[in-house]
């Protein structure tokens, strides 16, 4: 096991998308949790103390699992 | 009113470039502490007006697009501008489900989303010469 | 080599933008499709350089920052100009553990760490015109 695990991570590194997505859902989940707290919207520098990631990089990976909407797929039609 | 913070960015109008812009003026505007609301809105003008530039101002060729952002205390101001071909006849443009490119499944309602999105809306252009789109969004402050 | 992209961004040196503009030339270099080290490398020596440009190049001045990025097939180059007060010395400011101010608690180890985290680095500056710092990251593209 440690053995495949070691192939993978050496032939497989982390890119970046995947570690994207996790900041965005681990995000998204402390946003509910502010929410049921406080009975309100919390605000990025709220969610970014709660995680210790810089707010900037909270945009950025909740970027990431958003669907590009306009230019491929037009919304109303 | 004082500005807070100013920036200027140049890209090219190439489709990756949509998500790109959306998340610069967005990570700017977290300075301003904003919910994830006000982000989403925000993204969602900033790609509208940017994609409209890639494929109304620059339609098959490759120019630049240009984003000033500004803060303020109590909002955002953003311009998107391109040296495309402009807009012929911007109130007819602004109208809900105007589009001239229906054959590209093009909506029409990319300038009424932005107004929607936004606190204002202004949009000056000139045939050949080029389009600038101005938006103006209010921020709630957290005092709290 | 064929430039894949390309964008120019100018903000003020001000320490909130600082990781604005990491995560700017980060959301940028993605495009590529680095791994996670490869894009804290970018981040790391973006950091540096933005923060010598506020700190050493405008001091208690706020000044224009400026940093491009080209993309090419093999990797990203970065350059982050200033209009500051320039290097007297540019090889012993590159000297590991020199800094001009010791008294900030620098470390010195600014231009150290760009070096080793990309995979070329250039400085240009004159006194009183200000400085560019030129990098280059090479990525290993995901075809294996
Ligand atoms: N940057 C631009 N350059 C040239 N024409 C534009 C630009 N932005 C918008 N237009 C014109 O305005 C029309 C309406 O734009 P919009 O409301 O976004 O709808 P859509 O993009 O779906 O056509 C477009 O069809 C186009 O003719
Ligand atoms: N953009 C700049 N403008 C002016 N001086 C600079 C700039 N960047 C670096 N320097 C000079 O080079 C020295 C070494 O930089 P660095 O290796 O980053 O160490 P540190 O920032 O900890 O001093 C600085 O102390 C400063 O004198
Ligand atoms: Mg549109
Ligand atoms: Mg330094």
């Amino acid at each position: 096991i440690g053995e495949i695990r070691r192939y993978l991570r050496d032939n497989n590194p982390i890119r970046v998308s995947r570690s994207l997505r996790d900041v965005a859902y681990k995000a998204l989940q402390i946003r509910d949790n502010l929410v049921n707290k406080n009975s309100r919207e919390p605000s990025i520098n709220e969610i970014a103390e709660e995680m210790e990631v810089p707010r900037e990089e909270i945009v950025l990976a909740l970027d990431a699992i958003q669907e590009p909407v306009s230019l491929f797929e037009p919304i109303y039609h | 009113m004082e500005k807070l913070n100013e920036m200027i960015i140049d890209f090219l109008s190439k489709s990756q470039n949509e998500s790109f812009a959306r998340v610069v003026v967005a990570a700017f505007a977290s300075q301003l502490d904003p919910t994830l609301d006000e982000i989403a809105d925000i993204k969602t003008a900033v790609s509208e007006a940017v994609t409209n530039s890639i494929i109304h101002g620059y339609e098959d060729s490759v120019g630049k697009i240009r984003i000033k952002a500004v803060l303020y205390e109590d909002g955002i101001e953003i311009w998107v501008q391109d040296w495309g071909k402009g807009i012929e006849d911007i109130e007819l443009a602004r109208q809900p489900l105007w589009t001239s490119k229906p054959e590209l499944d093009r909506s029409g309602m990319g300038f009424t989303i932005m107004e929607s999105f936004m606190d204002s809306l202004e949009v000056e252009s000139k045939p050949g010469e080029g389009t600038i789109v101005k938006m103006y969004k209010r921020l709630k402050t957290k005092k709290s």
